[in-house]
């Protein structure tokens, strides 16, 4: 756990209708086999981040390393070594049936199919959704498609995962499914996360260490998350509520 | 036709037939040259027996007889403009022209709601320029996302009192839903292709599946083209003035 | 009237044979044109495609048999020619595998449908120094709509003239064959109007919410560009 | 509190893929000024049954009652009495910018101008977004967005509110100010809520009564949220987790 993977320093990025975010402040630095949660309120610029870290955006000014490249330029060279869920999971799903779309990528990486099936087999069972195996995915309830998303990202055991709000629109239950397959991914592969969420009480089981962005895109902190949940004036400022389990222990302690 | 869509797309990647296990390619094949060889039979004869092996197939392949009406009736209506404007008095002509692109479009419909589309655009899409092999698939995808989208918006509409008044008015509010829709089809063909390049797709889209395989339900492709051959020869003189 | 698909097996197999070779190389030339696009605006146009098709689902019922929009207007302003060619090309294919069109006549109905969307652009460029731009879509959209049906009726009666005449055929008379055809185009005509007023309806609106909400994707708008930052310099004068 | 302003029961819809939902065993009742919520694991239907309520399907079999009519058949007798924000609210946004699309339903209910002015303003205060008013929707965040479908619902003071997932993707801050916006309705207006969600943290402060489902539709369980979280069985049988004070509070309860 100290070899650098994600490197963003200072990143600028401004849209067309002129919005501009500056991911600033402090630099975002994932280590190998790190579990790091981004947290911020609405339209602070995570997506943004990650968009960078995916190549998707080129930074305007700053820069940008994943596994010791720029990613806006030669994301091909590690593509097979990054999973990714977006935020709209929907825009991910790309072919008619579940199991067609989990075995996308690696069909198009030339696995044969029976390496194919298995992977497939493996990932739709990680992910908990054999079931679901032959169903058109345009058919599918949201939470659902997220699943397939989800699945379709870990095929190929990449070694860095990166997750734009995968807990949106999933029932309790399958958010700590995710959870714990994502800790277990971690443990037993040495696979780093990045995620993005809202959902804070996720993040105490989820992260080693939370960044906290306020809008505009500023870095505002960073730090394991017990740490950054006890800093009331931070949440505060960055329309985070501390977890429930957090706040009860702010008041034992301030009590005490 | 809204329905007709989906259903049979639905059909085709969820279907369980012999049909569904037959390589795309043998029913590709068949089905071009059966709308090849009915589109240049001069005679019903042939014509009915053809019809009577794509509504066959059709029914085998468990899609819905509705279905097969459905695609049987839609090309008559053309075909009766056509008569209008020919109309010279003889039943064997009427028969042919409505025949023919009967059994045109319900081998059609075979073929489509047995075959998944990954399938049936790999070959095509390798005779055209990248761009429009790309666009064949990013399209069909595309038609899904913004049925849905339209389906979400026509319940818009509806729930927010919008179905009624002035042709005008309803003009415009249509065009200002599908306003949105183009505006939500743009932005996300912008994520799209950022996808597909974070899934793996370099530079062409491949229906890297199996079309081309043949498989021991092929046998049933080569009997039906026999069928067809069959009948040509044979009955060519039937229905002859 | 360029929604009525054309079916297998009518027409005479000269025309939609060379209906096919026309298509084909338009299909080519417009790869030409296109050729060393970035991928975004292959996505652009295929969900511009998507959206005819989704479009095309939607029944609007003003007649005894559905008229369907096709939105080949506003797809052609947004597009150019070259892009609008290959959008209604693919369109036409995918219809055809959902049996509404037939095989053969994949190249008459993306020529039919293609030229109307083709022309669009240039009309639209024209028109579009002279009054405010959601009217000119809405006149421009008109415009390739009467074109697609004035191309639709000329494919039809051109095929009606190189059909093979039979010996029945000879005993009628030939002031019978104009009846047919007036029958023929009083029938058309009125239908082909309100598809027409209707798709320019529709085109208006749509023009209007652009104009108001991203005028960048209108040609000659605020930025200029219609089309994604990596867009082409393709058919834009 | 007595009169049932929505009564559906034992409603099947099958989808054209022949997925079955079946709402039965319990009847799932509103009564008037009651905040309902409606919990249960992905795909188990939470959404079919709102789209009955809405008469958006109409029920293959079973009855549904909204305000004493059929919805499906006779929606637009109580449309102006029911407000809507379903689950993609940004979907719901049809003009081009936030005073056209609040002012939608009032135009097309043919209000006169002075009348509309007058609900739109009341409405975005409501909401809290007066600011916003003359912007264009479609480069609002998504939270604002949320906000701007919400104002559309309310604009026609409707007697019930039927909201879909209300809280997805908003910061917490931002739910927490809708849920306060939501008990303020209903405290002074009298307002009726169905909500269905996933966030079982905004359950207590937000619901009287609380329906359970599970994975076809079965209609598991009523009752307050209180007696519904206290009931762990249940809770495991239907993916749902106990909010985590609930979970305390059971602890405590069983310790003494
Ligand atoms: N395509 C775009 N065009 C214009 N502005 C944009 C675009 N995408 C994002 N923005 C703006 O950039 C800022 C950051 O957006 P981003 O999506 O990164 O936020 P986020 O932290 O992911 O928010 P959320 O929690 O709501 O997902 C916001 O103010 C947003 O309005
Ligand atoms: N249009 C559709 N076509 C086919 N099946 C559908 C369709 N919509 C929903 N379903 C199926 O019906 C079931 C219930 O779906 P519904 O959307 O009501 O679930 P939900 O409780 O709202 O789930 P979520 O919490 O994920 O939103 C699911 O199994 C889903 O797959
Ligand atoms: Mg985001
Ligand atoms: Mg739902």
């Amino acid at each position: 756990m100290s070899e650098p993977i994600v490197h963003v320093s200072c990143v600028r990025h401004t849209y067309p209708d002129r919005t501009s975010v500056h991911l600033c402040g402090l630099d975002f630095v994932v280590e190998k086999g790190q579990r790091v949660v981004i947290l911020g309120p609405n339209g602070c610029g995570k997506s943004t981040l990650l968009y960078h870290i995916l190549g998707l955006l080129a930074p305007q000014e700053g820069d940008v390393q994943v596994f010791g490249v720029d990613p806006a330029k030669h994301f091909s060279k590690i593509r097979e070594r990054v999973g990714v869920l977006l935020q709209n999971a929907d825009e991910q799903i790309i072919a008619p049936t579940v199991y067609d779309d989990v075995s996308f990528s690696p069909r198009n990486y030339g696995y044969t199919d029976a390496e194919v099936g298995e992977k497939v087999s493996v990932a739709l069972r990680k992910v908990g959704i054999e079931h679901l195996a032959h169903k058109v995915c345009h058919y599918l309830s949201g939470g659902e498609k997220r699943k397939v998303a989800l699945a379709g990202a870990l095929v190929l055991e990449p070694e860095l995962l990166v997750l734009d709000e995968p807990f949106e629109g999933l029932d309790p239950s399958s958010r700590n499914d995710i959870v714990d397959l994502l800790n277990r991914l971690n443990r037993e592969h040495g696979v780093s996360l990045v995620v993005a969420t809202h959902d804070v009480q996720l993040v105490q089981p989820l992260a080693d260490k939370v960044y906290v962005l306020k809008r505009g895109g500023e870095i505002l902190a960073q730090g394991p998350p017990a740490e950054i949940f006890r800093d009331v004036e931070l949440l505060k400022r960055t329309n985070i509520e501390a977890p429930v389990l957090a706040e009860l222990f702010q008041c034992s302690s301030r009590a005490a | 036709m809204i329905n007709t869509f989906a259903q049979i797309d639905q059909y085709a990647s969820a279907g369980h037939t012999a049909w569904h296990r037959a390589s795309a390619l043998s029913k590709l094949l068949f089905t071009l040259v059966t709308i090849g060889v009915a589109v240049f039979t001069p005679t019903w004869g042939p014509l009915v027996v053809f019809l009577a092996v794509a509504v066959l197939l059709a029914l085998t392949a468990r899609l819905p007889f509705k279905l097969v009406l459905l695609a049987a009736t839609t090309p008559l209506f053309f075909a009766a403009l056509w008569l209008v404007s020919r109309w010279n008095g003889r039943l064997d002509e009427i028969a042919v022209t409505a025949l023919r692109p009967v059994v045109a479009s319900v081998v059609a419909l075979w073929l489509v709601g047995t075959t998944p589309y990954p399938d049936l655009f790999a070959p095509i899409s390798r005779v055209l320029p990248r761009v429009v092999g790309d666009s064949l698939f990013l399209t069909y995808r595309a038609v899904f996302v913004l049925l849905q989208r339209l389906e979400r918006l026509w319940r818009a509409l509806f729930l927010r009192g919008a179905l009624g008044g002035s042709l005008r008015r309803r003009g415009e509010r249509m065009g200002e839903a599908v306003g949105t829709v183009v505006l939500h089809g743009f932005e996300r063909s912008q994520r799209l292709y950022q996808v597909m390049h974070l899934r793996g797709h370099s530079g062409r889209i491949c229906g890297c599946r199996h079309w081309r395989d043949l498989r021991a339900e092929d046998v049933w492709v080569v009997v039906a083209f026999a069928a067809v051959l069959a009948s040509r020869i044979l009955l060519r003189e039937v229905g002859r003035p | 009237m360029s929604h009525l698909h054309i079916p297998d097996g009518v027409l005479p197999p000269l025309v939609w044979i060379a209906g096919l070779l026309l298509a084909l190389i338009g299909v080519l030339v417009s790869a030409a044109f296109t050729r060393g696009v970035g991928p975004q605006r292959i996505a652009f146009q295929s969900a511009l495609g998507g959206l005819m098709l989704a479009v095309m689902a939607i029944p609007v019922p003003i007649t005894a048999f559905d008229y369907c929009m096709t939105l080949a207007g506003p797809v052609g302003i947004l597009l150019g020619p070259a892009s609008a060619f290959q959008v209604s090309f693919v369109v036409t294919v995918i219809l055809a595998l959902m049996g509404q069109g037939g095989f053969t006549v994949i190249g008459l109905n993306a020529l039919v449908l293609g030229i109307g969307s083709m022309t669009a652009a240039p009309v639209y460029r024209l028109l579009a120094s002279r009054m405010k731009r959601p009217q000119a879509v809405a006149l421009a959209t008109a415009f390739s709509q009467l074109l697609s049906s004035v191309l639709w009726i000329a494919v039809l009666a051109l095929s009606v003239k190189l059909s093979p005449t039979t010996a029945a055929d000879e005993e009628v008379h030939h002031t019978l064959r104009w009846l047919q055809g007036g029958a023929l185009v009083a029938l058309l005509a009125p239908l082909l109007l309100v598809a027409v007023a209707v798709e320019s309806l529709l085109a208006l609106g749509l023009a209007t919410f652009l104009d108001r909400v991203r005028p960048d994707l209108l040609p000659g708008g605020a930025s200029g560009a219609a089309v994604p930052p990596d867009e082409s310099p393709e058919s834009r004068p």
